[in-house]
């Protein structure tokens, strides 16, 4: 166990992504992309290795490791550390990271044309941010890779992307970067309050997590609205939401799958992070105001999904639809709609990454992502449709697959919730959430019909079944939804003690 | 109150050094000449080196730490002359001319 | 209270002389007396120096500023010279009278915060305070080769370093060929 | 060795998702390809399933009361604990029996029956899942399991139905049943969530919280007493949408009829024998809860009646033959919700049972017809085909006889419903039941006269049915004949409290019941046979063929009311949303020309805009910076 190293796992990808610009890979993009997924796979492989010596039952950080300069800790003066640390939750969110990344590097053959070395070093440059993220252990350090992150997600989206990429690349930097002022604010309040209360500078997670009896409530509440915009800007939450469409819809394949399987999981696992470990009676504060948003999120947008005429962006405002069903299961501050909303994070994760790559393949093909334009294509491509059918099913939530078991702890968590009954009725809003398994089923199957039943146009009648490459993609894909809806204590079993000891510092 | 006037205390060169940032600033922005613009640019510079230089000397009487840097800060500020200059007359070789408003290459 | 005049009238001139010189160096038509004035100012800020005792710096603000700096000016205004100087005097677009308030308003705001600070915290003593010891010329020089040697030798290399890649950087702007094609 | 079976059920589960993997696989990674392999593989494993029913069944007679539970933990969080596994005990071995035996010569039937279609492997493969859910659902130990596969079943369904994509009707009607059956899970989703968290609130026991089906007398009572009258019956209700949806009834009952796209065979399992009388078993399973409210029987019952009466009478003028038999599917499973919620527990049981194996035939021998027309549907185009396809016919026959309740296994049960109903003194449902068994009887001999008697109007010659066709149906006819014989055992063996019929006043209603079906037959074989011509009531007949114009609205609520509300949304998404965030309408011509002023191009316009933009914020900075002295200044801060 003392073997492992955070640091390899977090920074080798970006040892990698500076490795592509030596002379060895020139300009061969068969080389760099062989390269490129053998690192990945190895990656993947040492990620899983964490989850071999990981000890459920030990409630803290698993892994820890803190980089030293000269003897020093990272900015010394101001008490901030470069410390890395791993817990239940975070080592979910980097096996998936690594497992999504490595299947969206697969992905890219056919979806990347052009610039292949800038591509891969973008892609594990964004691999090395977004594992920062999930272990930073110190508050500022978090800040840097949430930002570090913007950088490859521009040149991502803008410079491989198709439409209108470089206004959407643009949109999407912009609204993160203004949700992170906000989140930048926020912290910066709490480590001053901290530094003047305590008189001790520090930005830990675990120096400032302990919330003392005289922090002011108001103080409270006001640094988490500040925090949560940054997030929910991120995560989705719906007014902040639309620069997801349009993202999701000019982004390249692999980064969309990227986007909607990680990116998005990072503002809920901030709001974890901070809203609910930090500070948590400012948001048990909240909580009947964040319930009617994670409602909005789910029932509003899932009509918005079933006026969709392109098929990516169905696909994106359902994601939004999921990510509110992780909202109200954070909402619902009991361990069983708790470990549902980690749940529907991960598998959410591999679903939206299923749908979007069948989205990709659909489109490389065909060239268009109209409703209008397509049908029948499951006479050319049977293969695609048995995946694609699979994958919906998972979607809307049906049972031994991934996407119930989440869907259904939130349900029931919502139920059993705790929450005041009279500042927000949440049995009622419980019962309307579970109207989205009729409306999510609604605007999946549209998309699934439109696309691959009735009758085909001619023009269409040509196309080839899927090739080898995506083959293994998606079947990974449906292995892990297939596997983690049968067993989902495989999931729960990791998270369950470290989610109790976040529920322990509330008071209900 | 008259002797806050007299008795020259630090505020009196963080006002000097506002004074003149400001000057550049307004410079930098009104000169329609590129030289101008860069000399306008030194100002500001100086500005600050003065702030640095003030406030050694009145806080830090030991290290002089503001003292050094200031001197990186000269340094710093030759060099981005030389660099600006050389960068200037590439430019100046295409256009023919020092009129700032036949510069907006920053339209595309 | 002891008020040293002489220091009083050295600063005062110093300063007069530095913004007049400004002022002028912004204002004037032709762009080698702009020059000229702005050679005027760097000599005016190294008295600004010398009064606050760094008399080091004053000498290196005059060899670069003072002296480097216009040569390289100078020779820039003989390759570009332009007989209009006065069409490219000062812009008359919106910008003029934005740039005018919004500095207005900005030293207004920042001369606000002095005075604020000042009567608020007028019983604290570093705002008032003067300089205590008389610096001594030997104890700067130590302390300055102290700060560069050991203290930021870091920064001192990193900046040696960026010197060098100024030298090779501008020899290679200065081989960039014209363009043929127009 | 009774033990061993018993012990090991749970494989009956298993085999058929093994199957179905072992077939996807072996598709997808080229391995598998033979017809014949697939279809032993799964003929295997349903006769499987038929040999561990009839073990445990008879084991089940010999030791009454008998009850076999085992399971294993699915989620565990806390102390709340979701078991999956397995329940054996009366109902549910009935149950087993039911789906594995027609199950399996559905299976046979289509072994010929699809043989010639190009997607062979997947209707198998798509069988065996239906299997392995329809099984898991009859052995759930407990509610949540029971939801599990109530939504899997659905999903077979509904892959089924839409079996032949390419056709857009297939397509839609299996999207329409997918829905419909959606809305009833959520229903069912949200009551079975609300009784867990009245257990799991209140009681002590935290393992009653999942719901078990073996402890279900208590959990009802515990639900009484922990909720006031309103919360229980909206439970309830909610838990019955479940059931009304997956049986078809009233308000969701349109989806059945247009499940008939499907092939045959999946109509004669699914659609007519198994699925659909899931609803009815879930009612059955769950009647010590509802037992406890009359309202809640009421509404059973009178949900039930509606059904049965406009089912019965929408089937009087269909055309299309499969169409016929789906109405009078829906129809006689409202008989069934009638017999429950009236208190004829025993008799609703007994017939879904009978009603499974002639349903089922009655598919089986329209599948044959359909066969040996090349897919004509229609019954106008058919006649007199009693002379090609005389075993059909007859089997035909014997089904149209059971289901009007004339003789056989239909009699039975269909007296056994009345005379429960009798003694509960429902009297108006006793008359609603037989005006439904008058058009019962109506309508299934008009479809017989029209098919099988009188001459043959289409043009090709029809094609001999093969031997396959013929066992599996011949099969059925003898169950359909001879399962009325076991009546009296069934009452004993499946009973709900002191529920037995007693047989005193038994003449009357079986009198009764049988003028009643013979006077159906008279006017079918007077109008349809003898073609005597009558007024046809246009109005009614329209408003029949019509089906009341319920699927119209629907269609109305579904593409104009929903596409319209989405549609609104997503203009609000769209312009509001987003214009509000970027600008209120960064795209309006206005705005954009004024931002394309800004952008002239000189550095030192940006180096204004800069300022500007500094200054106002150092401004309200200082602003605000006064501000807070001031407050801190007031409130001694300092």
């Amino acid at each position: 166990m003392q073997h492992l190293s955070v640091l390899i796992l977090i920074f080798s990808p970006l040892i990698m992504s500076a490795i592509l610009f030596t002379p060895f890979f020139k300009n061969n993009e068969v080389r760099i992309r062989r390269f490129s997924k053998g690192f990945a796979s190895l990656h993947f492989l040492y990620s899983l290795l964490f989850l071999v010596f990981f000890n459920p039952l030990n409630q803290g950080i698993s892994y820890y490791e803190e980089i030293k300069f000269f003897g020093t800790s990272w900015i010394q003066p101001l008490g901030f550390k470069m410390a890395f640390g791993l817990d239940g939750i975070s080592l979910l969110m980097v096996i998936l990271t690594s497992f999504i990344f490595l299947l969206a590097l697969i992905a890219s053959k056919s979806n990347i044309r052009q610039k292949h070395k800038f591509y891969y070093s973008m892609i594990f440059l964004l691999q090395t941010a977004v594992l920062g993220v999930f272990c930073a252990r110190d508050m500022f350090l978090f800040f840097m890779f949430w930002e570090l992150e913007l950088v490859p997600m521009y040149f991502l989206i803008g410079q491989w992307g198709g439409g209108n990429c470089k206004a959407s690349a643009m949109k999407f930097v912009l609204y993160t970067f203004l949700g992170s002022l906000s989140m930048l604010l926020g912290m910066l309040l709490l480590y001053f309050y901290n530094f003047s209360t305590y008189g001790t500078m520090t930005a830990d997670f675990s120096a400032i997590s302990v919330s003392s009896p005289e922090f002011p409530i108001f103080l409270q509440v006001f640094i988490s609205i500040l925090l949560l915009i940054g997030f929910a800007v991120k995560m989705p939450i719906v007014p902040l939401h639309t620069w997801l469409p349009d993202a999701h819809t000019d982004a390249p394949t692999p980064v969309s799958m990227i986007l909607a399987a990680i990116l998005l999981k990072m503002g809920a696992f901030g709001v974890i992070r901070f809203n609910m470990q930090l500070l948590p009676e400012g948001f048990q504060y909240l909580v009947p105001l964040l319930l009617i948003f994670a409602l909005i999120n789910i029932i509003y947008t899932a009509f918005v999904a079933y006026a969709q005429m392109d098929l990516k962006k169905i696909v994106a405002y359902s994601s939004i639809s999921n990510m509110g069903i992780v909202l109200l299961g954070l909402c619902t501050l009991n361990l069983i709609g708790f470990s549902g909303a980690v749940f529907q994070m991960v598998a959410h994760g591999i679903i939206s990454a299923g749908l979007f790559m069948l989205v990709g393949i659909i489109y490389i093909r065909t060239k268009t992502r109209e409703i209008a334009d397509l049908g029948g294509l499951g006479d050319v491509m049977p293969r695609l449709m048995g995946f694609g059918i699979i994958l919906s099913l998972a979607s809307v939530g049906l049972p031994l697959l991934i996407g119930f078991v989440g869907e259904f702890l939130v349900f029931l968590g919502a139920f059993n919730s705790p929450v005041d009954e009279l500042s927000a009725p949440i049995k009622i809003y419980s019962v309307i959430a579970i109207s989205v398994l009729v409306l999510s089923a609604a605007y999946i199957l549209r998309l699934l019909h439109k696309t691959f039943f009735a009758n085909i146009f001619e023009k269409w009648s040509k196309i080839n079944d899927i090739t080898n490459h995506e083959f293994v993609v998606l079947f990974a894909l449906i292995l892990a939804v297939a596997f983690f809806g049968v067993f989902p204590m495989s999931i729960l079993d990791i998270i369950q003690p470290i989610l109790a000891n976040i529920l322990e510092i509330f008071k209900i | 109150m008259i002797e806050l006037l007299f008795d020259i205390g630090l505020y009196h060169y963080l006002i000097l050094a506002l004074i003149l940032f400001s000057i550049g600033f307004f410079g930098a922005i009104v000169a329609k000449n590129m030289l101008k613009v860069l000399i306008s640019v030194e100002f500001m510079l100086t500005a600050v080196n003065i702030n640095f230089i003030a406030f050694a000397g009145f806080f830090d009487n030991i290290k002089l730490s503001g003292f050094v840097f200031s001197l990186f800060y000269l340094a710093v500020g030759a060099v981005e002359i030389a660099i600006a200059l050389a960068i200037f007359y590439l430019m100046f070789r295409t256009k023919q001319s020092v009129n700032t408003e036949d510069y907006n290459c920053g339209k595309e | 209270m002891e008020i040293d005049i002489l220091k009083t009238l050295i600063f005062y001139g110093f300063a007069g002389a530095t913004l007049f010189f400004a002022l002028l160096s912004i204002f004037s038509f032709r762009i080698l007396y702009s020059l000229l004035s702005a050679v005027c100012v760097f000599f005016a800020v190294a008295g600004i120096y010398f009064t606050l005792g760094a008399d080091y710096n004053a000498v290196i603000q005059i060899a670069i500023y003072g002296i480097a700096v216009p040569i390289l000016f100078v020779l820039a205004i003989m390759f570009t010279s332009d007989k209009l100087d006065k069409k490219t005097y000062i812009t008359v677009q919106p910008r003029f009278f934005f740039s005018f308030f919004g500095l207005g308003v900005l030293f207004l705001s920042l001369i606000y915060l002095i005075i604020i600070s000042l009567s608020l915290n007028s019983n604290i003593d570093w705002v008032m305070q003067k300089q205590a010891v008389f610096i001594n010329k030997y104890q700067m020089f130590k302390a300055i080769s102290d700060g560069f040697f050991v203290d930021y030798a870091l920064a001192f290399e990193l900046f040696s370093v960026l010197l060098l890649i100024v030298v090779v950087g501008i020899s290679t702007l200065g081989l960039i060929k014209e363009k043929t094609d127009d | 060795m009774e033990g061993t079976f018993i012990n090991n059920i749970y494989t009956v589960i298993l085999f058929p998702l093994w199957v179905f993997l072992l077939i996807i696989l072996g598709r997808l990674l080229n391995v598998i390809q033979s017809r014949r392999v697939i279809s032993l593989l799964t003929l295997a494993s349903t006769l499987y399933g038929v040999i561990f029913a009839v073990v445990t069944f008879l084991y089940m007679l010999k030791t009454p009361d008998y009850v076999y539970e085992n399971s294993y933990a699915f989620l565990r969080i806390e102390n709340y604990t979701l078991n999956f596994g397995v329940f054996v005990d009366n109902l549910s071995v009935i149950m087993l029996l039911v789906v594995t035996t027609i199950s399996f010569l559905v299976q046979l039937y289509s072994t010929n029956y699809m043989y010639k279609d190009r997607s062979f492997p997947r209707f198998f493969a798509y069988l065996n899942l239906f299997n392995f859910s329809m099984i898991g659902l009859v052995l759930s130990p407990n509610l949540f399991q029971n939801y599990v596969f109530w939504e899997l079943v659905g999903v077979s369904s509904y892959l089924l139905i839409g079996f032949w994509y390419k056709k857009p009707s297939a397509a839609d009607a299996a999207k329409k049943a997918f829905l419909m059956n959606r809305i009833g899970d959520f229903g069912l989703l949200a009551g079975t969530i609300a009784i867990s968290y009245f257990i799991y609130r209140y009681s002590d026991e935290a393992s009653l919280a999942t719901v078990p089906f073996s402890n279900i007398g208590n959990i009802g009572d515990y639900l009484y007493s922990y909720t006031n009258d309103a919360v229980f019956v909206i439970i309830c209700v909610l838990l019955l949408f479940g059931s009304f949806a997956k049986s078809a009834q009233f308000p969701l009952h349109t989806w059945l009829a247009d499940a008939m796209e499907g092939p045959t065979p999946v109509s004669a399992l699914i659609h007519s024998a198994t699925m659909v009388a899931a609803g009815v078993y879930l009612i059955a399973r769950l009647y010590p809860l509802y037992s406890l409210s009359d309202g809640v029987m009421n509404f059973i019952a009178i949900i039930g009646l509606i059904t049965a009466l406009i089912c019965a009478y929408f089937a009087i003028t269909q055309n299309d033959l499969k169409r016929i038999l789906a109405y009078s599917t829906n129809s006689q499973l409202g008989l069934m919700f009638l017999a429950l919620g009236a208190g004829a527990y025993t008799g609703g049981l007994f017939h879904l049972v009978t009603h499974a194996y002639f349903k089922s035939m009655l598919f089986l021998c329209s599948g044959i017809v359909i066969h040996s027309l090349a897919h004509q549907q229609d019954i106008r185009f058919m006649g007199g085909l009693r002379k090609y396809l005389p075993l059909t016919a007859a089997c035909y026959l014997i089904a149209c006889i059971s289901i009007s309740g004339l003789l056989f296994s239909g009699f039975c049960s269909k007296e056994m419903i009345l005379s429960g109903l009798l003694k509960n003194n429902h009297y108006i449902f006793a008359v609603g039941f037989l005006i439904v068994a008058l058009m019962t009887a109506f309508y299934m001999f008009r479809s017989y006269f029209v098919v099988f008697e009188g001459d043959f109007k289409g043009s090709n010659v029809p094609l001999k049915s093969p031997f396959l066709l013929n066992l599996s149906i011949s099969i059925l006819a003898v169950f359909t004949v001879f399962l009325g014989i076991f009546q009296k055992g069934f009452e004993h063996f499946i009973k709900f409290g002191n529920d037995i019929a007693q047989s005193e006043n038994l003449l009357n209603p079986v009198f009764i019941s049988v003028s009643i079906a013979v006077l159906g037959i008279f006017l079918a074989f007077v109008i349809y046979c003898k073609k005597n011509k009558i007024i046809k009531p246009k109005i009614l007949y329209q408003l029949s063929y019509n089906r009341f114009y319920i699927d119209n609205f629907y269609d109305f609520l579904s593409k104009k009311i929903y596409y319209t509300i989405s549609n609104i949304c997503a203009f609000i998404d769209k312009y509001l949303v987003d214009g509000l965030v970027i600008l209120a309408g960064l795209n309006t011509r206005a705005l954009s020309w004024v931002f394309s002023k800004m952008q002239t191009g000189n550095f030192q316009s940006y180096l204004a805009y800069a300022v500007i933009f500094l200054a106002i914020s150092f401004a309200v900075l200082m602003f605000a910076y006064t501000m807070i002295m001031q407050y801190a200044f007031l409130s001694g801060v300092s």
